[in-house]
């Protein structure tokens, strides 16, 4: 494994576009082939001539690694999150998954209660090794598939949580889960996937990413300033780490040199680079599609407020999801998930208090 | 007309809605006037429209993902349903479910749970409240197959047969969950078997046969009704579209799929009345003249119809 | 009802002094007798010979009501919930619980999925009048049996989630919750309960707490003062309103007066309250069982880095048990627990630094 | 000495060590001397033993909020177990766990679980692990019947039987799950006829009949190990105690409390081995006293045994 390609897209090494979709299925590809205790479990991911999973990730891999490694299993989540720690606590790497991150709810007990809690209960004598994907983001299908909740698993001491925004880091961060001896609970959104054809998504982004040939890790608790800037710092995750680039280029046209961070991994989470990059531009602005009220974004937050609030030029502020479900009627969700705009407006409100 | 041709007549233009209004969405999905998805039930009216018309005013049922057929079948406004598939403020859930939660109380029809197995539990709640407050009511409570696999389905049916709700348990065993065959997740041959583990009736009917839905609900439903408790009923159906809306379903033989074209629900039941003399063939124009009508007039209506304002999604998260 | 018995505690009312298990017991009774369409449901709730809950809060309930209100369930979490949600839908008033708030997680579907979010998908037409009883709290009994779930319920949009501290409070807002139209999470702390007998629990406070014979509600969102004072805002819930009590009685004596909040619920929260105090008092400690990140102290605090960052003295800090299961070990849990003595010495920090 | 009679000694051996554990235990809580809470086992002896008798090096069971006798059955080594309720560094789980997670994966035995069903899906992947990884072993999940009206229970067994896992369910039906009774939970009279839901044989039988418990526990795990999937297997059994220590159990009659008792599973099986001279009355003292000061030992080593530094609960959250 290439030290070297952990450097972001360099001209010099071998590589290519890709969608979040390829990424992740090479990532699963690449686990699988090396380590024969990787397995994956989940619903409709290995059927003949069926999706390949909800979101395509998982299409091909049984008829390379045979049914006996992609298994299909019944709609039932909670059996299937307490069938892969149990598999794990036997020396398998499950990586497991649900249709849509809303169906954690059926799996909670096993994961938060049970895969998070053996590592200790156990006082330390086994470890859980296991991966569950979990797709999030709103995308006009309603209240119940369009949540996002890395917040909920944040809160769960002994899990980890990742939440890559882009080709390049989820098939790096995907690869590092799979090896980490841990339960990580993997968030996915649906807009980056880049997923085509049938499985293409009204307003997806067409991200695409490049990806070194050689293999690479990413390692947990690295955040990553995918703009540096002066004036102002956003922490955002996933898709929102995209809508945060989108108004920090329009900010930067207005004299407005935002800082753009990619958190990454929710848990570990990277709270230096986070607090470096506040002490130096005096401003926050945390972007996230979760709910506001109890969001990961409160946690930033307070971190802030208790490490740097002296560096700190103005409020600590949050563009994210109203208290609401998730809207149905596309004008509603469009209001719903933070926008360019809000993130914009908010930008220039903070700017301006304390300029 | 005698009560029995009326309740025919009745069954075979209600199937018939319910097979027209999702061949219509379809063709809005294809033009890109709907967002969202949509999970289609063509195949399956003898299910939803049996039961459905089986059932008593202020009877109340629960549905999944693949609700529309329910919702026709329970009498829930055409208008309403497709101003909801249009997101619009006049929808059944003024916009804010979508088609995967159309309902409406009044009509008799709980929001649609779109989490498989999650309305089973709401059903049985219903008919705990039907019970307790001695209305003379029931729920017909619809999942598919795939949803007999996910603990709610089990807490939920043992609890109504503990406590003999009146309830009854609909499975539509359409053969597949998403692309996954029945046979691969259940070693059953018969869903119906399940209830044996609950002590209650179990029983497995052609779920394309209109009128066998209809005579085995009401037998069911007067069970419930009478105190005796719940029933499993499996039907046995099959989707003719795919999963949704994104679907070529090619999971399944094409050899499959036509054999059970074969046993269309509503061109079966359209012999029988045909040959029962209780449809006359030029009927039959009419009233596929009278519910195009009456799809073309909801579509124009959705249309015209106002969409709700952006900052309408911060309203009704709570009850004041 | 009387609005003289929202007071606190008045010489003049006739009432008496009764334990939290009392006050809950009453606030159902009451609650029943005024209202046929409340119902309980739960496990072991009412079984004769049993022991009217996990802490007797519903004995003697089943004799008054007949089992056909008093509704003992099979261990069916997912089911109590849902069942109750339905019943609520059509027409009853469900007060369902769990003999341990750690079993929500099998109830989370249910309860965050449909209860929380069918008024909302149904464009608000329905409502979803029930009662989610839930006790919280580490009483040497391990990871499973100990978990503070409070933040994990305030995230979810659509569910209201009260948390009393002591017999007052408990009984009039039980009493609120029953009325109200929304889906409640009422959380209760097992060290609270002051139940006796065989129930009792070792470390259990002996709270017992005046109560007005006459009725009285206690409306949601309205936070309480249990302490006032000038130099720093102490805000907690459950059983650390008493810890934080305790840790002010110390503070005083070393001239230090602090304010203490007890939130009483944390949907809807009263923002309001906490931002006049801090304003006042430009310092801020939130004290809390659950675990540090993401628990509501975090959204406590992103709010206050929002709105009065202006008025701060020093940076936020809160006292929360560590990002760790529950130990079962005493001197572990004692540990975990945030105790008087860390209290007390946060603030002290607190209040030295901009001093 | 024949292997029979080896197995059938060691047997009765384990079953008064469960007993005289639990008995301990009992007092040195009313003594004050341990913290927590405690689910005690007596009279449960039979099917604790009889199971993992049956089992070989390196198989597996899950277990409950009633976990003591299922680790001393397994071979968990008792002064670990002592030094766990005692809440040492030296516990099984190093003072983290305590009474309701006690376990020890080298002895064969998950951590306990104590969310009712929790277990269940954690058996099956452990099963699918020993299938996957073409190790020859089995799984042995044992929960109560209570447990077998939440939602995990059906969908694990269900997993294990679509997939034939290596796992055999046992479940100890001590007729109540805390003061419910399960006549008032589920409608069939026998757990083991939920086995017909998933496709693999159920068999009820004396669970206070340890000969018979271990032979049916052989039968049903040759099956796992040849691949041929799982089964239910109802051990119909008491407990004397309380549910909990704070338990004095009056929603049980007398009566029935008394009849149990007859059945004692270690009288009746210490009367059958007299019987068929395996045993001689000299012999149980002295296997009684020998317990005893095991139990001497390991309480007296639990006592002088380190705690744990408060500090500690800050380790082992994460593997590194
Ligand atoms: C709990 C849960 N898991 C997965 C899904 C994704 N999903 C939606 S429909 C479906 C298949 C359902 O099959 P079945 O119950 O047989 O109903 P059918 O679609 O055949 O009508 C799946 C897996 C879901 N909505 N809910
Ligand atoms: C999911 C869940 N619900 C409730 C409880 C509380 N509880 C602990 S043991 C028990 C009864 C369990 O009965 P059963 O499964 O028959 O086992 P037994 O106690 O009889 O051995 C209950 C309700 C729990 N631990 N987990
Ligand atoms: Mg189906
Ligand atoms: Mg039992």
């Amino acid at each position: 494994m290439s030290s070297r390609a952990s450097a972001v897209s360099n001209q010099e090494i071998p590589g290519r576009e890709v969608t979040m979709v390829d990424a992740l299925r090479a990532a699963l590809r690449e686990e699988m082939r090396r380590d024969k205790r990787v397995i994956l479990l989940g619903e409709d991911i290995g059927v003949e001539g069926g999706f390949g999973g909800a979101f395509t990730v998982t299409l091909g891999l049984s008829e390379e690694f045979g049914h006996h490694r992609v298994l299909d299993t019944p709609i039932s989540e909670a059996a299937i999150a307490g069938v892969a720690a149990g598999a794990a606590l036997a020396g398998l790497r499950p990586v497991a998954d649900v249709q849509y991150g809303d169906f954690l709810f059926l799996a909670m007990d096993q994961l938060a209660n049970n895969a998070a809690k053996l590592r200790y209960m156990s006082g330390g004598k086994l470890s859980v090794s296991m991966v569950f994907r979990a797709p999030v983001g709103a995308t006009t299908r309603g209240a119940q598939h369009g949540q996002s909740l890395e917040a909920f698993f944040m809160h769960v001491p002994g899990l980890k949580v990742a939440c890559p925004s882009n080709p390049y880091d989820g098939k790096g961060l995907l690869k590092t889960a799979i090896r980490d001896d841990n339960p990580v609970i993997f968030f996915e959104h649906k807009l980056l996937y880049g997923s085509k054809g049938a499985r293409k998504e009204k307003g997806g982004l067409q991200v695409v990413g490049w990806v070194p040939d050689e293999e690479y890790l990413i390692p947990f608790g690295e955040a990553k300033i995918v703009r540096p800037g002066r004036d102002i710092t956003l922490v955002a995750n996933l898709l929102m780490v995209h809508k945060s680039m989108q108004a920090a280029e329009i900010l930067a046209a207005e004299g407005v040199d935002a800082e753009v961070i990619d958190v990454r991994t929710l848990t570990p989470f990277d709270w230096e680079t986070v607090f470096q990059s506040v002490r130096k531009t005096t401003r926050l602005l945390i972007v996230e599609e979760d709910n506001l009220t109890g969001g990961w974004g409160a946690e930033v937050a307070a971190r802030v407020a208790d490490d740097c609030i002296g560096y700190l030029d103005g409020p600590i502020r949050r563009i994210a999801a109203p208290d609401t479900p998730v809207p149905f009627a596309p004008v509603m969700e469009n209001f719903y998930v933070p926008s360019v705009e809000k993130i914009v407006g908010a930008v220039r409100e903070l700017v301006k208090v304390h300029n | 007309m005698s009560e029995t041709k009326e309740r025919k007549l009745f069954m075979y233009h209600r199937m018939l809605m319910c097979r027209m209004f999702e061949e219509r969405v379809y063709y809005l999905f294809l033009e890109g006037r709907l967002p969202g998805t949509i999970h289609q039930s063509q195949g399956q009216e003898a299910s939803a429209v049996g039961v459905c018309s089986a059932l008593e005013d202020k009877d109340m049922i629960t549905s999944t993902h693949r609700p529309h057929s329910h919702a026709i079948a329970r009498g829930v406004s055409v208008r309403s349903l497709m101003a909801e598939l249009f997101a619009r403020e006049t929808g059944c859930c003024r916009g804010k479910g979508g088609s995967m939660h159309v309902g409406d109380m009044e009509a008799g029809m709980v929001p649609a749970i779109a989490i498989v197995g999650g309305g089973i539990p709401l059903a049985a709640g219903c008919a705990l409240a039907f019970r307790y407050l001695e209305q003379p009511n029931i729920v017909a409570c619809f999942f598919g197959e795939g949803a007999t696999n996910i603990g709610t389905f089990h807490e939920a049916v043992n609890m109504a047969a503990i406590w003999n709700l009146p309830v009854v348990f609909v499975c539509e065993n359409n053969k597949y969950a998403a692309s996954t065959a029945v046979e691969k997740v259940m070693r059953v041959k018969r869903v119906s078997e399940r209830a044996m583990a609950y002590g209650i009736p179990g029983e497995t009917l052609d779920g394309n046969d209109v009128e066998a839905v209809y005579q085995a609900m009401r037998k069911a439903g007067s069970r419930a009704r009478a105190g005796d408790g719940p029933t499993l009923l499996e039907l046995e159906t099959y989707r003719f579209a795919g999963h949704s809306r994104s679907d070529p379903g090619r999971y399944r033989e094409p050899e499959e799929v036509a054999a059970w074209k074969q046993r269309d629900p509503i061109a079966r039941y359209e012999a029988k009345l045909l040959a029962e003399r209780v449809l006359e063939p030029a009927e039959i124009t009419k009233i596929k003249t009278s519910i195009e009508r009456e799809l073309e007039a909801a579509v124009a209506q959705a249309e015209s119809d106002p969409s709700p304002k952006p900052e309408d999604c911060l309203s009704d998260v709570f009850a004041s």
